[in-house]
């Protein structure tokens, strides 16, 4: 079983790394595709498939088709990065403030006795339908301002995009 | 020991659906000669059954061209990409009573969700082949997928409701029962018919059939985003599309209209045969239908395409969903009928109405 | 034999952290959302470790990691359309030339 | 009649407000407006004339000395009050009388000797305001209004002596008599300080408590030098009067006043300025005397008696050895004075003043008739290119005649009895004083019978000494004609005066309110100063009336006989340039001395501290100002802006960084967070 957490692990940590550091932008996004993908794999893992499902069709299927358009509409189509920029003192800090953050972190986490916490063992997976009664019951009202801020977010980023076309014209 | 539970279904699904695809081509191709008036491939074999071997020889050794410019590594992983979320989806389609390959609980969102991915494939293979008439293509076939996924995915909703479960399994339970394992099916709702043509549409649409084959439409974009592929990763390309194709059908199937369910259909072994029979002769009704739909309708304009999804099939879903509001709380059940055919009546007439302008209006020639 | 919690609040102070390089590193604005993304990930991850470890029980954990995704999915929308309209102005996403905000 | 009088004295001011008042009409009329200025000048002197002669009259029928004062407040400010005044007594009415008589028939020969000079307006604008001025000093009541016309008679002597500007001569000379006359004037002034400041008041007789009714207080009082006050005070005012009548010392700025127009000549250096000095010493006679007695007068009565006689005997003695007709009667009229002053040093006020009044009208006779000469001979004044002019002028000669003979104090004439009431007093007072006296008339008369027959007697030597020139002008030399009207008129009527006042000196002292005393030795005198005058005419005649002059190229006779001295009396005495070598060289050599020590000293001075102060600024703003507030400010301000240089760095606006010190700052507090637990 746990082998199975470490090979999606790597898969995920490996996706993210190449994400961020492949040149070629549309490689990155697929490597983003390969971290989301891992992510699902772990929701499932921890026996949350609702969310598996959810990270999937939300991520893989929207926001990563959506990066995938904004490389179209921003960048020439090869989509190659510009000349490999020199890894001047801003880089350096940035990578330097991400590893102290790194040890930290580890430091912090394990030194905490929650880490040791072993999993509770088989219980009934909470099913979908629980799911749905716990969010239409208690939490109606975030739900309807998820609703109204997706609806908001879907407005505005077509307002901010569909600007140019009008200009253009 | 349990990998062996994993790989028997795997095994089925790949056996069965495969040898469904390549006698579908050869189907296809038969069917559209008889409604073009021509006979279909009859030369390889009797009656030509053996074209598709003869096909898949031929593609296997095609010399594999890459094009310089095309980026290697998206270039390959394309067509796998395809191929992959056709064949997920068969995980989740139960072809006979407890005989589904995995008994998600959320089955019918899984194969939804599944379906997503198929659009960064075609992205990827319109993208990587470095072709300006590939990418556009890619671009339709994106926009189109999209577009038509939300009526299809609003569609499946008003099913959920209806059973109130997404394990397809139950769904298809809840369909059994009745006159002959067939009245229950939700074909038979008002609801359900309509959920059912959404269904159809969104199917052809994801799968670019026919009348929404427009991203690879030979006369304009000559074979768009697989244009630059050839040998086997265009065989690959062909059977991801016929398996989505396929894979939709199945889905809609087991929401509408009742998979295996069917007179005789039951739990036993006999009955798990013939609820099988039952579900694959509804699949191949489905396939003669998508069959049917490509050799008679004309192929469709983009702006029409994507102004029928958007205006017409996304509000008739919302109001399918309505619909089955009504029906699940109105108790009487032939008020709920009435309630629902007329609601939902009212609103097809609404719909057609308001969009008729945009759908058909008089195309003007620039150069007359 | 199971995992332990740790490993799960590593992986995610992992990617939290690669996602952080990405954003503070790359060039590329689209990179630096991508970044976001990925930090935004290893935090739910994170959320639903704690979830699965501590309270199985209560569902709510998934209705939060569902309200997380959504806003993230949002937040995504809103950075790459205005990447785009920056674009449009800068003729290019490269982060450093977006200097005219300064002080 | 006292209240007649009052009225009088109250319209005192009147008379030397009508010449002002035409003074200032005529200095607004164009240059063109001959006519109408001389009008102006001459009826206004007219009126003051008739004025004056009414005051007279008023006054003559008194059995005592009419006397009647008019003060008035000038202004006040804070408690003291400036007064002036005006007088009424005999002496004043006499000499008002004889200033505005004299004075017309100047004026009307004025007209015709200044006829063709363009400048005649101005000339008679002058002319008017001297009067004003005279009669002003004539009339005042307060010493400071007598010192304020006392200055502006100077003023005018200055103007009309020097109205031939374009002259060198005149200019230098004009200044001479302005600056010599200022000298005497010192004196004055500071008289009238010790005055003012001894008796509080000056006013002079304000009844009972006037500057001069206090004479006998100030005479106790301890003055300069052991004199008491009055007499300290009288000193002081003798040597304003020297300044102004030509006295010994200063006197020689009489002479070279010649160079203005003879009626300014005659106005001025013989009827009335010369005489205003004589006039002032009378008026402010009780100061003099007060402290003494006849048989031992005070100090000042002494000076005034030696310097006179000095004085009359000096000038006469140059006025033999003069060849210029106008200044042989300049030296006359400064012997004149030496007697009128004599006189008066000796104790006689009234034959003083009665000698001034006959002198004016014989002296102005005299220089007029010399002006009637000078413009018959076309402007020549050398007494040796004339000659025969008997022939050509006959009006003037008798008249010129008459003149001549009251000043030799030939017995009918009025010379002879004022000069001989002086030598009378003189002879009572000192003896020496006499016999300079006596002599002085000897050559008086002989002086004058010298240039009656060098001008009149003899032939024409006008053109002689040109020779040549006269010749090619192609019609001989000018031939001297008679003056017109307006010139001969004035002389005949003050020859008629000439002849007769001598007999009115009786009534005049009765007039003056002197007692009559009898004077010993009176025919001794009388007999002895006719003697001397026939003496002098006769030795005048022998040299001069017997063989005239036949060229005027010919030497004199009398320096063939007198050789050096005759030189010596020519050069007047060299006084002019003794008083160059020592007085002017001694000013010059101080003034060049003072400018040294300023040029040194001083500037030295003050060079060095501004370079000092320079100095210290430089000093200060290179280490005070540049270094410390300068400085200190910039890094001041440095610093500031450094600060917010860096700040702004911070927001560079690239949102990375932004995102770094995000991370930087969580760090920080988990860094925080494990320090503390």
């Amino acid at each position: 079983m746990n082998f199975a957490f470490w090979i999606i692990s790597a898969v995920t940590v490996l996706g993210a790394l190449l994400a961020v550091t492949l040149r070629n932008l549309v490689h990155c996004v697929l490597a983003l595709i390969l971290f989301f993908i891992g992510i699902a794999a772990h929701y499932f893992l921890l026996r949350a498939d609702f969310l598996g499902t959810v990270q999937i069709l939300i991520y893989v299927g929207a926001v990563a088709v959506l990066i995938l358009f904004a490389i179209m509409l921003t960048h020439n189509v090869t989509g190659t990065e510009g000349p490999r920029e020199v890894l001047g003192l801003k880089w350096w800090s940035g990578a330097a403030i991400a590893a102290v953050l790194a040890i930290l972190l580890k430091k912090a986490i394990l030194s905490d006795p929650l880490a040791t916490l072993l999993p509770a063992g088989d219980k009934a997976q909470t099913s979908v339908a629980e799911i749905g009664k716990v969010l239409v019951a208690g939490w109606v009202v975030p739900l309807e301002a998820i609703a109204v801020l997706l609806t908001a977010a879907l407005i505005g980023a077509v307002v901010i995009a569909l600007e140019e076309i009008r200009k253009s014209r | 020991m349990w990998i062996a539970a994993f790989l028997i279904p795997i095994g089925f699904i790949f056996g069965v659906y495969l040898t469904i695809f390549a006698f579908t081509t050869l189907v296809e191709r038969k069917a559209l000669g008889r409604i073009q008036n021509r006979y279909g491939p009859n030369r390889v074999g009797p009656f030509g059954i053996l074209q598709p071997m003869a096909d898949g020889l031929k593609i296997l050794l095609k010399e594999d061209i890459v094009p310089r410019a095309a980026d290697k590594f998206s270039h390959f992983l394309a067509p796998v990409l395809i191929v992959v979320p056709g064949l997920l989806v068969y995980l989740v389609v139960p072809v006979a009573p407890g005989m589904v390959a995995v008994d998600l609980k959320i089955g019918v969102l899984f194969a939804l969700a599944v379906g997503t991915v198929s659009v960064i494939a075609l992205f990827m293979a319109g993208w990587a082949s470095r072709n300006k008439f590939s990418l556009l293509g890619a671009m339709r076939a994106v926009a189109q997928v999209v577009s038509y996924e939300v009526p299809t995915v609003m569609a499946g909703v008003a099913v959920i409701m209806a059973a109130g479960t997404l394990s397809t399994l139950t769904i298809v339970e809840r369909q059994g029962g009745g006159i002959l394992n067939i009245s229950n099916w939700y074909v038979f709702r008002p609801w359900g018919l309509v959920g059912f043509v959404l269904f159809v549409i969104g199917g052809l649409a994801e799968s670019a059939r026919c009348p929404f084959d427009l991203p690879e439409a030979e006369s304009e974009l000559i074979g768009g985003y697989h244009t630059e592929y050839s040998g086997f990763k265009f065989a690959l390309f062909q059977m991801g599309e016929y398996l989505a194709g396929m894979a939709m059908a199945g889905v809609t199937v087991t929401l509408f209209l009742g998979g295996y369910m069917g007179p005789g259909s039951g739990p036993g072994l006999v009955g798990g045969v013939i609820a099988m029979l039952w579900f694959f002769s509804k699949l191949a009704g489905m396939i003669m239908l998508n069959i049917w739909i490509r050799g008679t309708w004309p192929r469709l304009r983009v702006d029409q395409l994507m102004g029928f999804a958007w205006k017409v099939l996304l509000p008739l879903a919302l109001v399918n969903i309505v619909a089955i509001g009504f029906w699940h709380f109105l108790t009487p059940r032939p008020l709920a009928w009435v309630v629902t055919t007329g609601w939902l009546a009212i609103w097809v007439v609404v719909l057609t109405k308001c969009n008729a302008g945009a759908a058909l209006e008089k195309r003007e020639y620039r150069f007359t | 034999m199971s995992i332990p919690l740790g490993h799960y609040l590593i992986l995610a102070a992992i990617l939290f952290t690669v996602g952080l390089a990405g954003a503070l590193t790359r060039k590329n604005a689209i990179i630096v959302l991508m970044g976001i993304e990925v930090m935004f990930n290893s935090a739910i991850l994170n959320l639903v470790a704690f979830w699965h470890y501590k309270h199985f029980a209560v569902p709510t954990a998934q209705l939060f990691a569902i309200f997380a995704i959504a806003i993230a999915a949002a937040e995504s929308a809103i950075g790459l359309a205005l990447v785009i309209a920056v674009y449009r102005h800068y003729q290019s996403v490269d982060v450093d030339e977006m200097q005219e905000l300064k002080g | 009649m006292d209240q007649h009088l009052q009225d009088l004295a109250r319209q005192q001011w009147l008379i030397p407000a009508i010449p002002l008042v035409a003074a200032a009409i005529q200095s607004l009329l164009p240059r063109g407006a001959r006519k109408l200025s001389a009008g102006i000048c001459i009826t206004g002197m007219g009126l003051a004339c008739v004025l004056a002669l009414r005051a007279f009259v008023a006054t003559l029928g008194h059995h005592e000395a009419a006397w009647a004062v008019c003060n008035f407040t000038w202004f006040e400010f804070g408690t003291t009050a400036l007064q002036l005044g005006f007088i009424l007594d005999p002496l004043t009415a006499a000499m008002a009388a004889m200033v505005t008589f004299v004075g017309f028939w100047i004026f009307v020969n004025a007209t015709g000797y200044m006829h063709d000079d363009e400048n005649f307006t101005r000339f008679f604008c002058f002319l008017s305001l001297f009067a004003a001025a005279m009669l002003g000093l004539v009339v005042s009541n307060n010493i400071l209004l007598l010192f304020m016309c006392w200055e502006l008679v100077g003023l005018c002597s200055y103007l009309l002596i020097g109205f031939w500007f374009h002259k060198p001569s005149a200019a230098a000379a004009c200044k001479k008599a302005f600056i010599t006359t200022r000298i005497g004037d010192v004196g004055f002034f500071l008289g009238i300080l010790m005055l003012f400041w001894q008796t509080k008041t000056l006013n002079l007789f304000n009844g009972g408590h006037g500057a001069l009714e206090q004479a006998d207080k100030l005479a106790q009082l301890p003055g300069w030098f052991g004199w008491s006050v009055a007499t300290t005070i009288a000193v002081l005012l003798f040597i304003g009067a020297m300044g102004k009548s030509a006295q010994f010392p200063l006197h020689v700025w009489l002479p070279d006043a010649m160079e203005g127009p003879t009626p300014v000549s005659a106005l001025i250096h013989a009827a009335t300025m010369v005489a205003a000095g004589v006039f002032m010493v009378g008026r402010m006679y009780p100061l003099f005397i007060a402290g003494g007695s006849v048989e031992h007068p005070t100090f000042a009565m002494d000076m005034v008696l030696y310097v006179g006689a000095f004085t009359a005997l000096f000038s006469a003695t140059i006025a033999v050895a003069q060849f210029d007709i106008k200044r042989v009667l300049a030296y006359s009229t400064c012997s004149q004075l030496g007697f009128m002053v004599m006189a008066l040093g000796a104790g006689g006020l009234v034959p003083g003043q009665f000698h001034l009044l006959t002198h004016a009208f014989f002296k102005a006779l005299l220089f007029l008739g010399s002006g009637c000469v000078i413009i018959g001979t076309h402007h020549e004044q050398d007494m040796r290119k004339m000659g025969g002019l008997k022939k050509y002028m006959p009006i003037t000669f008798w008249c010129y005649l008459i003149g001549m003979l009251a000043l030799a104090g030939v017995p009918p004439f009025a010379g002879f009895f004022s000069k001989d009431e002086v030598l009378l007093v003189t002879f009572q007072r000192s003896k020496l004083a006499w016999g300079m006296a006596t002599f002085a008339a000897f050559l008086t008369a002989f002086y004058m019978t010298r240039q009656m027959f060098m001008v009149f007697a003899g032939k024409w030597r006008g053109g002689d000494d040109h020779g040549h020139h006269a010749e090619s002008h192609g019609h001989g030399g000018h031939e001297p004609h008679e003056v017109p009207w307006n010139m001969w008129l004035p002389i005949a009527v003050l020859s008629l005066f000439a002849i007769g006042l001598g007999f009115y000196g009786g009534k005049y002292a009765h007039y003056l309110g002197a007692e009559e005393e009898e004077l010993s030795g009176k025919a001794l005198v009388m007999g002895l100063s006719v003697a001397v005058g026939a003496v002098g005419i006769l030795l005048g005649w022998f040299f001069y009336g017997r063989k005239p002059l036949a060229h005027a190229s010919d030497p004199d006779p009398l320096e063939g006989k007198l050789g050096w001295l005759f030189t010596c009396l020519n050069r007047k005495w060299y006084v002019d340039e003794f008083y160059e070598a020592t007085i002017i060289r001694a000013t010059m050599a101080t003034g060049t001395l003072f400018r040294m020590i300023d040029k040194r000293v001083v500037d030295g001075i003050l060079h060095s501290i501004v370079w000092i102060v320079r100095g210290i600024s430089h000093v200060c703003r290179l280490v005070g100002d540049e270094f410390f507030i300068n400085g200190g400010f910039d890094t001041g301000c440095q610093t500031v802006r450094g600060s917010g240089w860096l700040m702004s760095k911070l927001q560079s606006g690239r949102i990375q960084t932004y995102f770094r010190i995000l991370g930087l700052g969580t760090i920080i507090l988990l860094v925080v967070y494990f320090l503390k637990s």
